[in-house]
């Protein structure tokens, strides 16, 4: 229900008696300048997760298909700002009520009310749009990650326009717009599902209608690992992903002007922290226990699932109980991970276990400690929204796929996209190593077709 | 009579030819990464306006020592495995070796190896 | 005119009729603390942005080159801080009154007036003095990548502290400072002029006084691309110039103390988002149709050639028109960086095409969107600009040229910086590749006198 | 005496004349609103110093030791939050009274006052938790980079454990909690004594004990270089800490709810900055004339040997001092880097030099700039902490060394930790080099007794 | 008869000795980055107040198989290429090789080249 | 008659055996990173959940082209120095080269050395 701003007042969602006073109270000007700057400021933040998101898949992809995966992740979040402008802001906020979809059409600011000194919108508009703008971003994030590796570039930029610009806005438009499932009483704060999980459905139907890497999956059920190419950049990434993230929930307060608001940030933001700690420390425990080393790249996708899992209700859980929220998502993050290897469905970094599993994971646990939440509504929400983009987004990955293609050649997937694609090497100073019996930019040829190889006799390497 | 044999190969085929000569029984090698220029052409890059020329390939670079008698079956199973039948498949290389030693325990010769 | 901040009232320059009200109340504590706040967390912003820079180049430059490019980038701001210190704040601020500079001096903080319940003065002065430093070190930033990889480091830190101390400040009072541009109406708001194209025409400068890196530039008129090293570390760059510009433009609202400065800080930060994506998408489709591939540091490039193109006037235009701005600020940039080279002018990474080219182009394309504008003032800002940073910077870069000198050794360029001035690799773990063929570390000999080479037996390599 | 915020006002401690007045208002929701904001946005930005310590690191320390650092940096932040919830925060600040120790217990958020409108706390609880928490995390890595290289992981988060739960909130309840050292007048506004030296002196224990690198030191006083693996990393890590340290001395206002405390804060960051240009330009300065070249990772040092060495009092200075401060920090940073190898003490990255030996700089250089205090009481801050920390570090650096065992094998240590410990590389792709000879990987096998090797058979390299 | 050469070269000199050796009709050959310690002496380092000796510097070695008749011509023209008249300018060490087979098409001896 | 000698060493070993070559009166030699694969085996890497085995371990090649004479003393001081006693110390291998040429001077043979 949250995000959805009701304009007569700054603090009508957030249930506290004392409160009743303020809300007939009209908005003053300070409350009107403090609730903007706090939109800009956090979404600032969550801006800045973009970066995370791009440092921490281009740590994790081998260092032939960095330079993609940097210009995918820089020029989705471009993608996500244009089409929140042309459609997307539109249909997720615009006529809801209580339906299923917004209206279409450009957005435009209106702040005439608050410059002739009526401060009730309670904000100002651009501020709104730039701060639910940057969260549609997040979403695209999550996906290019997991089908990083072997997709083409323009075929995956017009699979985040259709993201961006229709299959989040209307899913977002039921909770946070205020359609029917925020009349139900649908409770995500700030978007485990309606974020992440959303991210994480079309980032899983992308890989399925994809298929694995070639030689991830070797015969008899064997794992090929193919080790990302930059621990320090991901780990980069998470740490901003982790400072983002205090805008990305801290933000959704969706105020600053009163008492209460403020102290509900601070809960926020030190429960979001908590959340953080908790995931990290119990996967890295867990991988210790189970594998007897700490794998570093589960500490930081821990971090993130502690992060995921405390997004559907920061606010109501005690310091604790935001700990063991996040430590759950931590141990789930490090099951996930070999489950989604076993199903054969490749996911280069993590992206299912962390946003989609935990996403769920998240928002059914908001009941725990959110009185006025049921597990069935969230269940119901996590389904609807579930479904919904699992079609949808199937329907645009496979239109895709039948038009301009989805899957690069076997050749430009073993030369690595960066060539094949961008025409550049990230690292070309560096000497990388090739050693397909080193594990690392293996390409494990019992998985490709001989057929397929000889005929293309150009692009051979 | 020791032989030293050294394959230049697609650095994918690298796995297949290890396992194709540990299976004749040789138990070490010495890898190394070259690249190569040849018949098979490199590719352009793009930067930032400019179009060039990459000249040289990635390759690996397989150095065996062995006794003479184990030369045609290493070639052959090298052949077999490196050969994907477009040009830049590689070469492989004979060449005399004189004397072996293995430094932890001063063996000589083919038991050296 | 923004920036010279007129302390009756935070909203004075604001041409809103509805706060002709609001311009003869006293400023509040509330406003004085809000306008500071507003400068010091946009401040810290933009002091990001010397990061941004620096990876950009560091990434950009060969691996070579890499500490010594870093080393640059993080001196320069510390140049900028002690020179905007001794002298820089007063010449551009200190009594201009509609002149051409302003007076000499060390500056110091004076809030008195403020402790003792004054608040006409809008915001503290420290906070002013930082928000206005930072900018100044953005400029410096701006040369340092263009004269990479030649240099000699103490040769550029000199260029720097004059570039600081003296040329941005003067120039800087034109405008900003109150000076003669500002009375004429010239308008650049965050500047587009007075910061990004005064670092390009000092870059420019610079880059026809060094020469071209040798190798270069071939015979026929070929050009030799040196790649850049680090694809990813660039892409952070540009992550943290697109965050650090939400304070550059942001900031540049100079109040946040009343609804309407912070309606317009919304505008101007939802505008600036949306030139940097209409930037980075044009330039991407620009190069995927002219040279059939995605160039990722074209698109780079790209967006912030948009981010520049707004900085003039990125309050007035709507969305739409920001989207506008910054694409042909894109477009601009894929055609600029191969004029360049044909002119021979070796620019490393681009600060030329980006902050040049698109500085011009955002402050002649302000009237498009402020009717109080107009295309002759804005050319005589541009062009008296100009003419004063390239008489006054050519003029610097030779005295050092003929004093300490100011290119390095041909050998030394060849080794690389690191090696030479520093002492030490960027990167010493890795085996970096030297294969003049592949493009990469080339040293095309063509372009090397022999005789030199004969003449120095003692550090070839 | 900072950093123990008084309730009754958010002035009180501030000593203008004119804010006698504002002593006895009541807190309004303004001032605590802002108060609450400020901790929070502040907090985050001393929050990212944890990756401005992680990427300084990574890039300080030799490849085969990197994804181990990096896994260090983010899991001990993860630490702090949980130890500084579980009994940390409590120790420091309740009922300390003027005494040496808190009270043990879980800390929980308390806002019901300002929810029932009685603003007199001044600020939300849980932003003042989270604002006190993360310098408790920086303590601790201030620790990591020092013991690099050779301590095993879990014996290292053992030791985190033992520092945010129990040393540091100790030490920090003497001054900051208002105990016996703040009753004295001992003046620390933001930690160059409480963060900065604690984790120095934490550090220099552990060193002494852990033992140098193998390698590190050779016959004869010779010090064998062992350069770090990545420059720019280590750039980046230093432009973070330098951007958080605005809200790590910027912060320590405590208060942003009055014009005097935003003045102050005004004042603060302009000279925490100016103290990172000092001692930057002064150590960079230093290196040139001693050593012809200019050292990058000197440089860096020497900016945040300014940072620490402001800290003890950035209110306080003049810009002109502030340089200055900083200025000697840097040059005592470039003296104190070859003084620690003349010990034999082996730092890998320079904590020491920075952050203790900078620490008691900046503390007993506070009564240059700031009448109320004394360079007797400083010095009795100085050595009381000091030798708290030693005494109880080491017992706690010796107990895990004869449980658990500190420091890995020797064999683990040539093969680096990540290999050892977390299995895996931080750069795969990367060919590395292992050139002894060449001074990079090296491994000076002068110091490996023959006998250790020949027992252990089976890990050899 | 078939002969390797081995040159090491200045690393700058690849591709002027890559282009004189296509003249000659060439076309293929093997290269890979070495390390050079001899007569030419590295430099010095510098790593936070202590300073060291990098003996090793950078080299390219060019391996070529070829027919004995070549070879004159070749280290001729390498010579030529890749001399700078100054200390480091490398090696030319010819020997001899046995026996060629190009993986593709299984060609022997100087077909294989 | 000049003989190439090929060490393969372990890398941290490098430093110990160029000294001991050196003090033989060498002064020049060419350094490569290869990867090894022998009796020594690898050991696994962990990454997200599944283990994988990495076979192939660092090792250093050292080539020296010297004088037939000086090889015995050569190959004594580089097992004496390589020697660790434990598996994977490397292995010499010894063959023919037939000439040698300095780039710099056009020196042959020996002199070239
Ligand atoms: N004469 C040669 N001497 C040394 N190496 C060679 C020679 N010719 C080819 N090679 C190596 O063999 C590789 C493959 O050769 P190429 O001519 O591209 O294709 P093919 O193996 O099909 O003949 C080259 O990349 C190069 O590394
Ligand atoms: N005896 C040798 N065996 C193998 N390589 C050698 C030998 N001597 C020199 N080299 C290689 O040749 C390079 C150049 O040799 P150097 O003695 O420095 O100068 P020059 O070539 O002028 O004699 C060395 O860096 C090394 O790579
Ligand atoms: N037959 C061979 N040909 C080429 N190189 C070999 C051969 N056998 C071993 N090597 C090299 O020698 C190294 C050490 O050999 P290994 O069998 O592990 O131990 P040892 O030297 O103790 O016999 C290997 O890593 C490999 O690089």
């Amino acid at each position: 229900m949250k995000k959805f701003f009701i304009a007569l007042s700054t603090v009508a969602l957030v249930a506290l008696p004392v409160l009743a006073l303020a809300e007939d109270a009209p908005v003053s000007e300070m409350t009107y300048i403090l609730n903007t700057f706090s939109f800009l400021i956090m979404g600032i933040l969550v801006m800045w997760m973009a970066a995370g998101f791009g440092m921490l898949e281009a740590g994790l992809v081998r260092s032939k298909n960095v330079a993609t995966i940097c210009l995918k992740n820089i020029s989705l979040f471009g993608i996500a700002g244009v089409l929140f402008y042309l459609c997307g802001y539109n249909l997720m906020y615009a006529g809801v009520d209580g339906g299923y979809i917004g209206s279409f059409g450009l957005w435009a600011a209106d702040d005439a009310a608050a410059l002739a000194g009526d401060y009730s919108a309670g904000y100002s508009s651009s501020s709104d749009w730039f701060f639910q703008m940057v969260f549609c971003g997040a979403a695209c994030s999550v996906v290019s990650g997991c089908v990083a590796e072997r997709i083409k570039i323009w075929s995956f930029l017009v699979f985040c326009i259709v993201l961006c610009g229709i299959i989040y806005p209307i899913q977002g438009s039921w909770a946070w717009g205020g359609g029917w499932l925020s009349e139900m009483g649908f409770a995500d704060y700030a978007g485990s599902t309606l974020v992440h999980s959303v991210g994480g459905w079309a980032a899983l139907t992308g890989a399925i209608i994809l298929g694995a890497r070639k030689g991830k999956y070797g015969k008899g059920g064997r794992v090929n690992p193919m080790p990302g190419s930059n621990i320090p950049m991901a780990t980069l990434g998470t740490f901003i992903l982790w400072m983002g993230w205090y805008g990305f929930n801290g933000g959704s307060v969706l105020a600053l002007g009163d008492a209460a608001s403020v102290v509900e940030m601070g809960n926020v933001i030190a429960n979001t922290n908590l959340a953080a700690c908790g995931g990290m420390l119990a996967a890295m425990a867990m991988v210790q226990v189970l594998y007897k080393k700490v794998d570093v790249t589960m500490g930081l996708n821990g971090a993130l699932a502690g992060l995921v899992s405390i997004t559907a209700g920061p606010q109501t859980p005690s310091l604790g109980a935001a700990i063991l929220i996040g430590g759950v998502g931590g141990v789930l993050v490090v099951l996930a991970v070999p489950f989604f290897d076993k199903l054969k469905i490749d996911d280069v970094v993590g992206a299912l276990s962390v946003h989609l599993v935990c996403g769920i994971w998240g928002t059914m646990a908001v009941p725990f400690t959110n009185a006025e939440t049921s597990f069935m509504t969230q269940g119901i929400g996590v389904l609807s929204i579930g479904a919904f983009v699992i079609v949808s987004s199937s329907v645009v990955w496979l239109v895709i796929k039948y038009t301009i293609g989805l899957r690069c050649s076997e050749e430009d997937e073993y030369r690595g996209l960066d060539l094949a694609e961008i025409g550049m090497e990230a690292y070309p100073d560096f000497q990388t190593v090739h050693l397909g019996g080193m594990g690392t930019a293996a390409y494990v040829p019992d998985a490709a077709p001989a057929a397929a190889r000889v005929n293309s006799p150009v692009k051979q390497n | 009579m020791m032989k030293k044999i050294e394959c230049i190969v697609k650095p994918f085929k690298l796995d297949d030819v290890k396992n194709a000569i540990t299976e004749l029984g040789i138990s070490g090698m010495t890898v190394s990464e070259v690249r190569g220029f040849g018949r098979q052409k490199g590719h352009t890059e793009l930067y930032r306006g400019a179009e060039y020329q990459v000249d040289f390939l990635p390759k690996i670079k397989i150095d065996l020592v062995v006794s003479e008698e184990q030369v045609p079956a290493i070639i052959a199973a090298v052949q077999k495995e490196a050969c994907t039948g477009r040009i830049g498949d590689g070469k492989i290389f004979v060449s005399d070796v004189e004397q072996s030693i293995r430094i932890r325990t001063g063996e000589n010769g083919i038991e050296a190896l």
